[in-house]
């Protein structure tokens, strides 16, 4: 290949991430805008509806004030890790969209072991809220940050269990072929949520806790630990905790969409809903996944720490194991093991 | 019964002696006398066995008799037993030699008597064994196992530096003997077997044998000893109980002289041709020098200890000399030293145990209120002097002609240590029984008891005896000597023509 | 069907299934019975050990590999095995009563002992690289935790947290040496491994066994990676130490001896002058540097390197004969250790345990069984003849005679008699010193476990041959 | 430039250099022995994985993985013991692991 | 080698982009906005008291419980993922193993609870 090409296949690289995540942000934006009228919603309020028609330039009135904002960095803080530690979060967060296709090779780098990749990237959001909560040097992050990273890995946990299973049903460790192996002309019926209807449950649960949501939401409490592991965050290194756990939220929903409600696949499999565009359905799915989140946010109480853990622990994990076992002996008995045969 | 002979008889009886007098009860009195009548009454009843064995015993060949052998560590490395005439008479001296330690020990070991006679049991067979193995694996298993026990009796039941003797004997004779079980080794893997019937008609290559010279002497020296590593002989004497002693003299030191003879000499002709000069300068040395050093002692046993090695001296030479009289020679001296040296010790014990001392300055005038004592002294004292009547004579003029007639000045220069083996011992004997009796301590000293005098008179007569009457001691090893000199003479002569054809 | 995974053969690995099912049998027991005193679990360990030692001695004696390759059995590691398990079985009657005095009876240790057991098994078997680490790992972490028992003693934790340190280390090295001789010889497994490196192989390869080397020579504390031994010996709960001295010993001489003569036959010059120096170091620091120690504990630990260091003779020589020296030695060298720890476990009066070797003196007045069978013990350790410690030298030092490796066999018998003196040391202390107070009676696992070894080990000269010449035909099947 | 075995191999040489020599020159914190030992065994791993690309032969990456599980397992383990260390000693500086000397 | 480049360039380059939104997102405010820290704004916030004691304290074990459970367990999923896509192939065998290695994991998942590593309170 010569140099030419070579520079011309990156830049494509770069326009395409480039426009990959500035979409990204942007549904973000709106996503939090949705967040917050849903929940204003169901409390009988009218939420953001000042800046912009019907408060919908919200987000990023609120990203303006946060880079005019001082950025006070504590005076016993550890300051390179406490600048590294949001950068982190936010980049590992947004990293992990690399390998989600939207459609049919649609996905900026459609590698083989995509599932893996996702996997490993929102299992390193750990250290974001470990190195948070070390840096800052102060107590309320530093038992925020433990709590919070002992409820990620928990709950990750049940993840990766829930994730073998749809990977036993489909027999590839890549996203675009999960997706495709769904395809079936059973339409919504053939997707995996049915099946696995359990796991999938599991999923969307644990896809709360993972990321911090509430119910779950207890590093981040307001009343109990004011903001867990941010608490000593201002400015820009807020808003990029606050960025990173957004997009893990969008990760996990694109995540369930795919692995569970067949991707960018019509949910009737034929014309004309078979015209429409693959990436308006996985954004369709992915938002209604977001809402149901938001509901569940603004609908269910907190719950305490130690329910939270026995959740993950006791009920989740030997759940998920179970129907691992199970999924996998009805998979051997009737004959539709994956396998390169 | 299963093929056990009269040898391993020997070996186990001392064995059941003790595990008999292990299985008494106690601590009592009672217990105590029950524990020494019953190693007497062992040890008697080993030597009859023996005596049984001497029996058995024909003088007339230079073979292995009495012979035994089973399978054991492997096929080739075996349990075997066997007598001829050079080791017999030596398993005699032990069996003689024992019940008299039991007696002597009688009234002066007071503490842990029954661990007392156990030790000595044990002793006993591993002296009878290192003396009846005809297995070289099991000729070092008796010779080290000795070890063990010695050990302990001179560190249980020793005098003041008891710790110190103990720990300087046991290191140097192990350390002697470790060199000797890789040359056993290195001659197992060049002749395939450890058999010593078989070895003694085996031909090791000429280098080889120098290398395994040296480690089997590294081990006999030590254990005879010979100058200069004779050092803990001394030491291990004056600490040891009378009855260690005796043992120690009388027996132990017997074991390197017989090694030589076993294996040393025949087994490694052109290395002991080769190291002749070697020994017979350290003999020398021993002989004077030691001679020299015992006069300087005040003390009694040491001045005895250095006395043995002086004698042991003699018994290097005569082996080297590597002729009938010197080896005869050697083999006498041994006996007669077993003899005398193990009388002498309990000559010591006899004092000690009356005075708790043996320093010569603390006694005088002994033949005042002991004239039995200074009987009994004066012959064995003369006995060690090599005078002629006793058995020391014998002995020493055989050596000394068998020196003469190999390496004159040798044999000149050893003629001197007979002279100062006179005036060491004689000097002894003036300090000690002669002159006033004016110790204070000393007037209330009583003269021999009788179990004493049953201890001695055996002793005093056989030294007399083979002092005037050596033929049958000499016709027992006669033969023996005869087919060894022949053999190292037919090794060497080969060598000699192997070297003059290759020229 | 891929044929790769046709079913292997699960004969050869019953033993180790057996052991691992009981293991995992006890966990559920345990759990489920929850914290409650008595010896039932212990009992239970016994129990398997027997089991498993039974199934050991079923096993047939013809090298049988199976497990794609990487298990194997022969009449070697039927030996070791066996030797193993009587290893662990002493462990575990040896604690009977002492965890339950110092109130760190918990049902864990018996089966912590059994899964290092079948670490130390499968480390026996393995027959690649793979299982070799996987094996040593299960049989290292759970010494690591056994190490750390009392956990609230703090020179058990620290004699835990040393060994595991430096033991992670040793895997480590161990580890690299693996991933160079893999990369050098292209296999993991030990029959192709030693069919690629023969005669003149590149440096890579060589740094590789180099490194396998140290870390083997880690695990059984051999100069110059024996630093953890004494602490590690010296803070850990007596029966543990036992333990220590014995069954991952017998693992480690097995596990070096495979690893030598079946993956590097090929390169024997190369990795002997290896062995000889371990050799010749651990001898000459196990013999020097036990003379100055005061706790029986930390001498027994610089005793164990020395004899590492004996047993390591056997295999320098590379022969069949230096294999059955080194087994000989190890089986005899597993009585001696186990009677001394006995013994050790014995100095106890009320809730005190005493450890120093003063504290032996005049044993021999207060408690003359126990004074003899332990200066049996010592005169054994010393190879002093006709006790079993003799024949276990013989054996090793006439392997090393017939290869050729005469400076070593002098090297050894030097350092024997060095070693000697700190063993005499001890019966001088319990025969010539003036006597102590009395210590408590033993409890009677302890007793039966001192008296086994105490006959083997004074009785061994009488009939040897069983043992030499079973050893022999387990040798035998190496070569 | 090409990256080949040999680069592979330099790193992991001096990665496990490194990881040796912080177990050894390291005189502060137990903790930090516990991430050389970590560093060690990933040096392995680079290597075993080189090594497997360039043999064409998956066992190296097997070997990796299974050791990945191991150094897991240790990990925790070593945590473990440091728990308790800790809780006995109040420190887990290294020079204060010193009860044994001699 | 080519393959690999073309499956992992992009993922390069689009982690570098995310990196370089999250920088300049990181740097701005130091840029542009208004900032002048004193003492109080600097200090370590503790519900208003002055932050006594130091920030690097003991915390409860259980968090490490739940970090080691955490490890073994995604380990053992680590282990599952390659199997699971190839199981068919392994056949039965390959099935029996597998149940094998979640058995060993499920009895110690037992033991741990029964042993209350699991509980919070």
């Amino acid at each position: 290949m010569e140099f030419g090409d070579i520079l011309l296949a990156v830049a494509i690289m770069l326009g395409k991430s480039l426009l990959m995540l500035v979409a990204l942000l942007i549904f973000i934006a709106y996503a939090l805008y949705a967040d917050r009228k849903v929940w204003a919603a169901v409390q009988l309020r009218r939420g953001p509806n000042v800046v912009g028609p019907w408060g919908l330039l919200q987000s990023f009135a609120d990203l303006l004030k946060f880079v005019l904002k001082e950025p006070v960095i504590p005076a016993p803080a550890n300051k390179g890790m406490f600048l590294l530690a949001p950068l982190v979060m936010c980049t590992l967060s947004l990293a992990a969209w690399a390998v989600i296709p939207l459609n049919a090779g649609w996905a900026i780098a459609d590698i083989n072991v995509g599932i893996l990749y996702i996997f490993a990237i929102s299992s390193l959001g750990v250290y974001g809220v470990i190195m948070g909560g070390w840096a800052s040097n102060s107590k309320y992050p530093f038992l925020g940050a433990l709590r919070s990273a002992a409820q990620m890995v928990s709950y990750e946990v049940s993840i990766g269990f829930v994730i073998v299973t749809v990977l036993m049903c489909a027999g590839t460790l890549n996203l675009s072929a999960i997706v495709e192996s769904q395809n079936t002309r059973l339409g919504i019926l053939g997707w995996y949520w049915l099946p696995l209807f359990p796991m999938f449950v599991v999923f969307f649960i644990s896809a709360m806790a993972e990321t911090n949501r509430p119910p779950f939401d207890l590093p981040e409490a307001e009343s109990e630990l004011v903001a867990g592991y941010m608490v000593e965050y201002s400015s820009t290194p807020y808003l990029l905790f606050m960025l990173g756990e957004y997009v893990a939220i969008m990760t996990m929903c694109a995540l369930g969409t795919i692995l569970f409600l067949g991707g960018w696949l019509s949910p009737i499999p034929f014309a004309p809903f078979t015209w429409v565009p693959g990436v308006i359905w996985f954004v369709l799915k992915a938002s209604f996944l977001f809402i149901l989140i938001a509901m569940v946010k603004a609908l269910v109480p907190r719950y305490r720490y130690d329910q939270l853990m026995r959740l993950g622990w006791k009920v989740f994990l030997p759940l998920s194991l179970a129907m691992v076992v199970i999924v996998a002996a009805v998979l051997m008995a009737t004959g539709n093991a994956p396998g390169v045969r | 019964m299963f093929g056990f002979g009269i040898l391993s008889g020997l070996l186990v009886l001392p064995l059941v002696g003790a595990a008999f007098i292990l299985t008494l009860r106690g601590d009592s009195e009672a217990a105590r006398s029950n524990a020494r009548w019953a190693a007497l009454a062992t040890t008697i009843a080993t030597f009859i066995l023996s005596l049984v064995a001497w029996a058995r015993f024909d003088t007339a060949t230079a073979s292995f008799q009495l012979v035994e052998s089973h399978a054991w560590l492997t096929e080739t490395i075996r349990y075997k037993l066997g007598v001829d005439g050079f080791s017999m008479p030596l398993i005699l001296l032990t069996t003689f030699l024992m019940p008299f330690c039991i007696l002597a020990s009688w009234e002066s070991i007071g503490h842990r008597v029954k661990e007392y006679f156990v030790a000595f049991l044990v002793l006993e067979t591993t002296m009878i064994g290192v003396f009846c193995a005809l297995d070289l694996v099991l000729f070092y298993l008796f010779f080290e196992a000795g070890l063990i026990p010695m050990f302990l009796i001179i560190g249980i039941w020793g005098g003041k530096r008891r710790i110190y003797a103990s720990f300087k004997f046991f290191l140097y004779t192990l350390l002697g003997s470790v060199l000797m079980l890789l040359a056993i080794m290195a001659m197992y893997w060049q002749a395939g077997t450890t058999d010593i019937p078989t070895l003694l008609a085996f031909k090791f290559a000429s280098n080889l044998q120098i290398w395994l010279w040296l480690a089997f002497f590294a081990s006999f020296a030590v254990k005879m000893p010979m100058w200069p590593v004779h050092t803990w002989l001394p030491d291990a004497h004056v600490e040891a109980p009378t009855a260690g002693s005796v043992i120690l003299a009388g027996v132990l030191l017997k074991m390197g002289g017989y090694g030589f003879i076993r294996v040393s000499l025949p087994m490694f002709p052109e290395a002991s041709e080769y190291f002749a000069p070697l020994v017979f300068a350290l003999s020398v040395i021993a002989i004077i020098y030691t001679s020299l050093v015992a006069l300087m002692q005040e003390d009694i046993k040491k001045l005895i200890a250095y006395s043995s090695v002086a004698h042991m001296g003699f018994v290097t030479m005569g082996l080297f000399s590597m002729n009938e009289q010197g080896i005869q020679g050697a083999m006498f001296t041994m006996i007669s030293h077993g003899l005398v040296s193990g009388a002498l010790f309990l000559c010591v014990g006899v004092i000690y145990d009356r005075m708790h001392t043996r320093e010569i300055k603390a006694y005088g005038g002994l033949v005042n209120r002991m004239p039995m004592y200074a009987v009994v002294f004066l012959i064995l004292t003369m006995a060690n002097v090599a005078l002629p009547g006793t058995s020391g004579f014998i002995g020493e003029f055989l050596t000394l002609m068998g020196a003469f007639r190999s390496n004159t000045w040798v044999a000149f220069l050893a003629t001197t240590g007979v002279i100062l083996s006179a005036a060491y011992a004689l000097w002894l004997y003036r300090r000690v029984v002669y002159g006033e009796l004016d110790k204070p301590a000393l007037q209330t000293i009583t003269d021999l008891n009788r179990r004493e005098i049953i201890t001695f008179a055996p002793l005093i007569l056989l030294i007399i005896y083979y002092g005037v009457q050596p033929g049958p001691i000499l016709d027992a090893f006669a033969v023996p000597t005869e087919s060894l000199l022949n053999n190292v003479q037919a090794a060497l002569a080969t060598v000699k023509t192997a070297a003059v054809a290759a020229h | 069907m891929n044929p790769a995974l046709t079913i292997p053969a699960f004969g050869p690995v019953l033993p180790e299934i057996l052991m691992a099912t009981g293991a995992l049998i006890m966990v559920l027991f345990g759990a489920i019975r929850g914290e409650r005193p008595g010896y039932a679990m212990n009992i239970i360990a016994l129990a398997l050990l027997v089991v498993t030692f039974v199934a050991v001695l079923m096993l047939p004696n013809e090298r049988i590999e199976t497990m794609g390759g990487s298990f194997v059995i022969d009449g070697f590691a039927k030996f070791m095995k066996a030797l193993t398990l009587i290893a662990s079985a002493g462990g575990v009657i040896l604690s009977l009563d002492y965890m339950r005095r110092e109130g760190i009876s918990r049902f864990e240790y018996p089966i912590l002992i059994v899964l290092s057991t079948i670490g130390m098994m499968m480390v026996i078997s393995a027959n690649d690289l793979i299982a070799l680490y996987i094996g040593l790992e299960l049989l290292s972490l759970s010494s690591y935790v056994i190490a750390a028992f009392d956990r609230d003693n703090v020179r058990s934790t620290e004699a835990g947290l040393k060994y595991f340190v430096l033991g992670s280390l040793s895997s480590g090295m161990l580890l690299y040496g693996s991933s160079l001789v893999y990369g050098f010889s292209g296999s993991v497994s030990f029959p192709a491994i030693a069919t690629i490196l023969q005669g003149n192989v590149g440096i890579g390869a060589i740094v590789g066994l180099v490194f396998v080397a140290a870390g083997i020579a880690f695990k059984i504390s051999a100069v110059p990676f024996h630093m953890w031994t004494p602490d590690v010996y010296e803070g850990s709960p007596t029966p543990v130490t036992a333990f220590f001295a014995a069954a991952p010993k017998m693992a480690g001489m097995a596990m070096a001896t495979r690893v030598f003569i079946d993956a590097f036959p090929g390169i024997l010059v190369q990795w002997q002058q290896i062995i000889v120096f371990i050799s010749i170091a651990s001898m000459a620091l196990g013999s020097f540097a036990a003379i100055g120690q005061r706790n029986i504990k930390r001498l027994m630990a610089y005793s164990s390197i020395g004899n590492v260091g004996y047993a390591l003779i056997g295999l320098a020589a590379g022969t069949a004969e230096g294999v059955q020296g080194v087994i000989v030695y190890m089986a005899i060298y597993l009585a001696m250790t186990l009677g001394t720890f006995a013994v050790i476990l014995g100095m106890r009066r009320g809730n005190v345990m005493y450890e120093t070797v003063e504290d032996l003196s005049g044993m021999a007045r207060t408690h003359p069984v126990l004074a003899f069978c332990l200066g049996m013990m010592m005169f054994s350790l010393a190879g002093i003849p006709p006790l079993a410690g003799f024949f276990a030298k013989f054996a090793v030092f006439n392997a090393a005679i017939e290869a050729d490796l005469v400076a070593l066999a002098i090297i050894g018998v030097v350092t024997s008699v060095i070693g000697a003196y700190y063993y005499l040391r001890i019966v001088k202390v319990m025969y010539f010193d003036e006597p102590a107070e009395r210590y408590d009676a033993m409890p009677a696992g302890v007793k039966l476990v001192l008296a086994l070894c105490s006959i083997f080990v004074v009785l061994f000269g009488i009939v040897p041959a069983p043992l030499v010449a079973a050893a022999r035909a387990a040798a035998s099947s190496l070569f | 430039m090409v990256i080949g075995l040999g680069h592979y191999l330099t790193v992991a040489a001096v990665l496990f250099t490194l990881g040796v020599f912080g177990i050894f020159i390291n005189r502060k914190n137990v903790i930090v022995i516990l991430m050389s030992i970590e560093l060690i065994l990933l040096a392995v791993n680079i290597n075993m994985v080189a090594f497997s690309t360039h043999l064409n032969d998956i066992v190296g990456q097997i070997f990796a993985m299974l050791i990945l599980t191991v150094a897991a397992a240790e990990a925790a383990i070593g945590l473990a013991i440091l728990v308790v260390f800790f809780r006995n000693r109040g420190s887990i500086a290294v020079e204060d692991v010193n009860m044994m000397r001699g | 080698m080519t393959n690999l480049l073309a499956d992992y360039l992009p993922l390069v380059i689009f982690i570098g982009v995310s990196l370089l939104i999250g920088v300049a997102l990181l740097v701005a405010p130091f840029i542009v906005a208004y900032s002048r820290p004193d003492q109080e704004k600097l200090s370590a916030y503790e519900c208003g008291f002055n932050a006594f004691d130091d920030a690097r304290m003991k915390f409860d074990v259980r968090f490490y419980l739940v970090a080691i459970l955490f490890i073994i367990f995604d380990l053992e999923v680590a282990f599952l993922f390659p199997w699971a896509i190839t199981f068919g192939n392994l056949g039965w065998f390959g099935f029996i193993s597998m149940m094998i290695f979640l058995g060993v994991l499920t009895i110690g998942f037992i033991y741990e609870w029964k042993k209350g590593a699991l509980e919070w309170d």
